[in-house]
């Protein structure tokens, strides 16, 4: 990717989130951040994330979304009425936040590795269709296939890492999910007994 | 035979845990602690007088290390107290009353978890149990008073459970202070007392270290100045639990400090400590000083009180000023004589507290001058209170006797012509016994002589209310009567902890 | 050519972004979803450094799962966060923090 | 086969409880109670006797074992029976008044309702007296001198529902257990000098010279603190005439005749202790002379019968208590002796005119008696002469024998003596005349009958002893110690005009009088002591008592205590400021920490 389409997609990216920040009505907020979220996924899928960058749409920026939109009309919530603004900690948060960018770009100055373009971390299918261990007799490796054909199997590369690694994760995560489902169920429910 | 201390320490908890599944309250309860009882009274019968050291023995090991394993064991002295414990649960369990406010089960589970806590620390001979089975009794003492107590009872189980909780507090560090310059490897007691000779503590530590464990038991045990918990922690705390405290859990501090204190630190006593405001003083001196506080402060202080049971916790903190005598002659006699002492004034006191409960019960006051004349009304009640009121005195023919000599003698036992600071404080200690008679019999004379208040009934006790009330008269008795009875299981084992700092 | 350290500095930058969002806004439902953009800035670098840190020639994908188990929890909270706060709204009619202090002790 | 001490000294433990227990318990008739009671205190006086006539005038003194009470390893406490011409004699006196109260009390307590609860009473002093009788060391000698205290104080409040009988058994204890103070005080001085609890030991150490100088009188004047205690001598005397609450022959039995003897016994026994503390022994003689004299000069002006003896035998123990501190020991336990049997025999007789005059006491009330009672009429008579000492009645003899001994150690004591002896021939006189003779005052006295046969024949019996156990052949088996003093014309001479100018000179003043003519307000009123004790009570206990229970509470509780609470409580206050409520404080802070960490990890390296 370019750096001209990088500066691009990062630009909508921080501009929509200072909209998220600075937007009176909430609805508006709401979908300054879709914006954001789609720069991010334009950025993930420069850092050949594909995967990421369509589950970073699919699910944020579609389903996360549109729950909040949700819940901002089901509450029926105007723009905010202008209350008097408190000068202290205003002036803190904007201090603190100065700071911390200040912490970051001292950081990232004296931080060598960071300094290396993509270019010099080239994606080699080559070499990593070399490295895969043989499969038996029998059975056929398409990740080694995709590779051999200059593919990037992205999905399945992750679904293996997935699937090998951190089988248990998952399934911790799942039962994750069902504990909030059932939470959020029982918090919705009108009378709690 | 060995798993026979872990069914008494486990038995209450069992029966606890059936009656929060549904059981009868009142019949588990009693169930376990008439089995318990019987238990102890086995141990007690087949109980080897002529061996030193632990009996019954069992372990289980926990952790490896460092090593803490529910190991369980008996000699003379915790034998003594684990049958106060099963005599005072099984009387503190049959005067519960048969329906409270609230959950009855809640009730007679924390009684039994008292007991099993008390058993436990008796029982164990791993120091980290030992502790930790304490600090499991003061839960359910703490529901008690919060729940069914009278008076300011919130207050009263707040103080009690912050006093108690700073009090386990000091003594769990005095505890590892000595753990970790015993080596740090084992909670076993015995090999902790094994290594005592071969760590060769600096007397200075020691007696720091004695200290602390003094302070900690001491708050445990309402030692001067660390009282003001007990009388109205007593006065509020519903019957049984004021038996079953007063009876026998403030003596785990005493038998903490001879189990503990004494034979570990032999160097301990005697050395002077430069202390803020005192100046230099030796632990001895020091807890002379206290327990005089304990004896003549707070037996005045028992004179002026004008309700029964305030009047009767006061005494309780009284008493414990001769234990601690005991303790502080440092010889056989004298440790004989507190241990016989710690299970007269258990009786006695859990007597006493359950009388009076009974008087409460009915009459909804114990303010002295508004009860009188209940010798006539009730002559089974009256009587049954002058024999606790006799033992809690001193006189002869009941346990507390046998115990207070002793520890007179003790003091004085080899003294020479010298009088010094120990048998100065006993004198001084011997004027207690004037004053307990004063207020002990001035309270008797005002609530059980003359005639009774116009109008003012008491029915006396029933049939099933006498039988413990006569179970612990009867310990009284025998025991007074014929101390030996105690004296020859004791012996072996406060001989080995006499030789201990003798050497 | 785009160096790791501008995607880091994209990444701080939009979290920092969210960071004032939360420190500044009053609305409970806004501030909720500056710390979504703030999770989402975190989950930028760590693609960023799944990316440059290339094994046998492809990113490493740890970092990549890590972002696929931060998307699904900050999915379920959201879900739980927004039925909070709608039990709260239902219970105080406001969506405004300085209104929600029953924890002032 | 137990003992023969072993009986006599369990079986009244035996009966005591099985009163209680039958009577209580399974409600078993209270005459039966009674009955059984009176039969074991016979049989113990038939085992005393057989005591005294089995041993041969030159057996050896033996000390029976009986069991071990307490076994510490390095010292014993037991329950052994010394026997000895001393403890034998005692034991025929104690047994013998109690079998002769036991069954005058058969009658005297007919028809009282707590019956059985008074023989248990009777039954475990008697246990308890027996018990201070065979002792042969101090531990033993400490149990029963507390349980003989147990005892009285339950007889004493037998009537519990009466005032002023409850007050009075407290006070009894209570003074008592003063007494004990120092005596246990005496008993660890010596236990931890001599290393002994035996009187035998503890004698040898002495003899050996472990214990001299002040420790030693100090020793000697504590163990003499029981004495004062339990023989009610100055100034712990106090108790004794409220004691008189109790029933009549109750009176007899421990409060004349055998317990506030225990302290002159006690005495006795450990005279080597005495013997060997010269100025120890000084201060007894005139602690007991000082008691003589006020005792009698308080009697001269009491109007209750039983007040009177009581002060009576407060003066009579104060005698003895002089003789013993005169080292004198034999005259006093011969005193002892011989007073035991009038002493008792005057207060059955009393208790006899109390039963016929339905519980009058007030001898001003009475009067006129001698021709209704004539039976009680005569042994009181013989009683009060034994008592005034007439010549060749029994207390002619013992009194003769310690004036001898004052004559030879102390004038001043002599007179004191001599004084006494006035002064009580004087109020043995005056009651006699006031109560017996002139004309019935009241109703009650008026229709007063003779008492029946079971209560007037122990006062015959005790007539017979008043007169002749003063002479040798029943003193020098029966007595504890007997003295034949030699003829001596002064004191027989001092002795008799003492009698004369004080029987008669109460004959000239109350022959025929109906109110007293003498009112000496400082006799009466006992010398104020009730009245100045109540008020150092009063302010150095109870007063002082609140004042340290304020302190306590204020001090300790409140300011210590609960000031410490209090401080945990503000602190806890002021932390709590820090918790606004408000959300985004919380995060400013939080993100706060954040910068300040990764300061400190990433920048400052």
């Amino acid at each position: 990717m370019p750096p001209v389409a990088f500066i691009i997609f990062s630009v909508i990216m921080l501009v929509f989130g200072v909209l998220v920040v600075v937007n009176r009505n909430p609805v508006a907020s709401a979908l300054s951040l879709v914006v954001s979220f789609l720069g991010l996924a334009a950025l993930f899928v420069s850092l050949d994330a594909y995967f990421v960058g369509v589950v970073q749409i699919l699910v944020y920026a579609g389903a996360v979304m549109v729950l909040f939109l949700f819940i901002i009309m089901l509450l029926d919530l105007k723009a905010e009425a202008r209350r008097k603004i408190n000068v202290v900690p205003m002036i803190g948060g904007c201090v603190l936040t100065a700071v911390l960018v200040l912490q970051l770009v001292s950081v990232l100055n004296t931080f060598e590795p960071g300094k290396k373009s993509l270019v010099e971390a080239p994606l080699d299918y080559a070499a990593a269709a070399a490295a895969r261990p043989a499969v038996p007799e029998g059975k056929s490796d398409t990740i080694k296939r995709d590779l051999r054909e200059n593919k990037l199997p992205d999905v399945r590369l992750l679904g293996e890492q997935l699937f090998t690694k951190f089988p248990f994760h998952l399934q911790i995560a799942g039962v994750l999910l069902l504990v909030s489902t059932v939470g959020v169920v029982i918090l919705s429910k009108r009378e709690l007994k | 035979m060995s798993n026979l201390l872990y069914i008494l320490i486990f038995l209450p908890i069992l029966a606890s845990i059936a009656i929060a599944l549904g059981a009868p309250a009142r019949l588990s309860a009693i169930g376990a602690a008439l089995v318990n009882l019987a238990i102890s009274l086995f141990l007690f019968a087949s109980f080897d007088s002529t061996a030193a050291g632990y009996q019954f023995a069992a372990s289980f090991p926990v952790i490896p290390s460092p090593e803490i394993s529910l190991s369980v064991g008996l000699d003379g002295m915790s034998l003594v107290m684990v049958l106060l414990t099963a005599i005072v649960t099984l009387c503190a369990v049959w005067v519960s009353p048969k329906q409270v406010e609230g959950s009855l089960g809640l009730y007679y589970c924390s009684s039994l978890l008292i007991s099993a806590g008390g058993l436990g620390a008796f029982c164990a001979t791993d120091l980290f149990f030992f502790y930790a089975f304490h600090e499991l009794a003061l839960i359910p003492t703490f529901l008690m008073i919060g729940i069914w107590g009278t008076g300011a009872r919130k207050m009263v189980a707040w103080k009690i459970t912050i006093y108690l909780g700073l009090g386990s507090v000091i003594l769990l560090a005095g505890l590892l202070a000595l753990f970790i310059n015993l080596g740090g490897k084992s909670f076993d007691m015995a090999t902790m007392q094994a290594a005592v000779a071969a760590a060769e503590l600096p007397a200075t530590t020691q007696a720091w270290i004695f200290l602390t464990l003094l302070i900690g038991f001491g708050i445990l045990i309402s030692l001067f100045p660390f009282h003001s918990w007990a009388a109205p922690a007593y006065a509020s705390a519903p019957t049984p639990t004021s038996m079953l405290h007063a009876g026998v859990l403030k003596k785990f501090g005493l038998y903490g400090l001879l189990r503990v204190a004494v034979p570990m630190l032999p160097g301990g006593i005697n050395t002077p400590l430069p202390l803020p405001l005192l100046g230099e003083i030796t632990v001895l001196d020091l807890m002379l000083w206290l327990l005089l506080g304990n004896i003549i402060v707070i037996g005045l202080v028992t004179i002026a009180q004008k309700d029964l049971d305030l009047m009767l916790g006061n005494s309780s903190v009284m008493h414990m000023g001769y234990v601690f005598l005991g303790i502080a002659s440092y010889n056989s006699i004298g440790f004989s004589g507190a241990v016989v002492l710690m299970f007269g004034h258990g009786i006695s006191i859990a007597l006493l507290f359950a009388l009076a409960g009974r008087i409460r019960e009915h009459t909804g006051t114990l303010t002295i001058s508004r009860l009188g004349g209940f010798g006539k009304l009730a002559p089974f009640l009256g009587l049954t209170f002058a024999f606790a009121a006799f033992a809690s005195i001193g006189l002869p023919g009941f346990a507390n006797f046998a115990g207070e000599v002793a520890v007179f003698l003790g003091a004085f036992k080899g003294a020479g012509t010298e009088i010094t600071f120990l048998q100065g404080a006993t004198i001084v200690a011997l004027w207690g016994v004037v004053i307990s008679a004063v207020y002990m019999l001035r309270a008797y004379r005002s609530v059980f002589k003359g005639e009774p208040h116009e109008g003012a009934t008491m029915p006396d006790l029933t049939f099933s209310q006498r039988i413990p009330v006569l179970i612990l008269v009867a310990s009284l008795l025998i025991v007074g009567l014929y101390p030996p009875i105690l004296l020859d299981k004791i012996k072996p084992g406060i001989e080995l902890i006499a030789k201990a700092f003798a050497e | 050519m785009v160096t790791l350290n501008a995607y880091l500095l994209v990444s701080g930058l939009l979290f920092a972004i969210g960071f004032a969002g939360v420190l500044l806004r009053r609305n409970i439902i806004i501030i909720f979803m500056c710390l979504e953009l703030m999770l989402s800035a975190s989950n930028l670098s760590l693609v960023a450094f799944s990316r440059f840190n290339t094994v046998n020639g492809l990113p490493n994908y740890n970092g990549q799962i890590l972002v696929f188990f931060i998307i699904a929890v900050a999915a379920a909270e959201v879900a739980v966060g927004l039925a909070i706060i709608v039990a709260l709204f239902r219970a105080r009619r406001t969506t405004h923090v300085e209104d929600m202090n029953s924890m002032k002790g | 086969m137990p003992s023969t001490p072993a009986i006599i000294l369990f079986l009244p433990l035996a009966v005591a409880a099985f009163v209680l227990l039958a009577s209580k318990g399974f409600k078993l008739n209270a005459t039966v109670c009674a009955l059984v009671s009176t039969a074991s205190v016979a049989i113990t006086l038939v085992l005393s006797l057989a005591l005294i006539f089995g041993a041969k005038s030159d057996s050896p003194d033996e000390v029976v074992k009986l069991f071990t009470w307490a076994d510490f390893g390095s010292l014993q406490l037991e329950i052994n029976a010394t026997l000895d011409r001393l403890s034998r004699g005692m034991l025929f006196v104690v047994t013998f008044i109690g079998t002769l109260v036991h069954v005058f009390s058969l009658g005297y307590m007919k028809d009282d309702a707590g019956k059985a609860r008074y023989y248990a009473g009777l039954s475990l002093f008697m246990f308890s007296m027996t018990g201070i009788v065979l002792a042969d060391n101090f531990a033993m000698m400490f149990i029963f001198w507390e349980l003989v205290g147990v005892s009285s104080y339950i007889l004493i409040g037998h009537w519990y529902t009466k005032d002023s009988a409850a007050d009075a058994a407290k006070k009894a204890f209570l003074t008592n257990r003063i007494g004990d103070f120092g005596f246990m005080i005496g008993i660890l001085i010596l236990f931890g000098a001599t290393g002994s609890i035996t009187f035998a030991g503890v004698e040898q150490g002495l003899t050996a010279g472990v214990l001299t100088g002040g420790l030693l009188t100090a020793a000697t004047l504590c163990i003499f603190c029981g004495a004062v205690g339990k023989s009610a001598q100055f100034p712990l005397h106090v108790w004794l005439p409220d004691a008189m609450e109790g029933p009549t022959p109750v009176s007899a039995l421990i409060h004349a005749a055998t317990m506030v003897a225990a302290g002159v016994y006690m005495l006795v026994r450990v005279s080597f202790l005495i013997g060997v503390s010269e100025n120890a022994a000084t201060i007894i003689a005139y602690v007991g002379g000082f008691t003589a004299l006020i005792a009698a000069l308080m009697a001269t002006q009491q109007d209750d019968i039983k007040r009177i003896l009581a002060y009576s035998t407060l003066s009579q123990l104060g005698y003895m208590v002089m003789a013993v501190g005169l080292a004198a020991g034999e005259a006093a336990m011969f005193h002892l002796f011989t007073h035991a049997f009038f002493k008792a025999l005057l207060f059955l007789g009393s208790g006899a005119v109390i039963y016929a005059c339905h519980h009058e006491q007030d001898i001003w009330k009475m009067g006129g008696l001698k021709d209704k009672m004539k039976g009680t009429f005569a042994t009181f008579a013989i009683g009060t002469a034994a008592l005034i000492a007439v010549p060749f009645t029994s207390g002619f003899f013992s009194k003769e024998a310690i004036l001898e001994a004052a004559l030879h150690h102390d004038m001043l004591l002599f007179l004191c003596a001599a004084g006494v002896a006035l002064l009580t021939a004087f109020y043995m006189t005056r009651l006699v005349v006031v109560a017996f003779f002139g004309k019935a005052r009241t109703g009650h006295s008026d229709h007063a009958t003779e008492v029946p046969m079971i209560m007037l024949a122990p006062l015959m019996l005790l007539a017979f002893l008043s007169i002749f156990s003063g002479y040798s052949i029943i003193a020098d088996t029966l007595s504890p110690a007997a003295v034949h003093s030699e003829f001596n014309l002064a004191i027989f001479l001092t002795s008799l005009g003492a009698l004369i100018a004080g029987a008669g000179g109460a004959w000239i003043l109350y022959a025929g009088k109906d109110k007293d003519p003498l009112n000496i307000g400082i006799f009466r009123n006992k010398f104020y002591f009730d009245e100045l004790y109540s008020v150092i009570i009063k302010f150095a206990q109870d007063k002082f008592a609140m004042v340290v229970s304020a302190v306590d509470d204020l001090f300790i509780d409140s300011l210590c205590v609960n000031g410490i609470s209090r401080a945990v409580n503000g602190f806890g206050l002021l932390l709590r400021r820090l918790q606004s409520g408000n959300l985004q404080g919380y995060a400013f802070v939080f993100g706060l920490g954040i910068l300040v960490i990764l300061y400190i990890a990433l920048i400052n390296t």
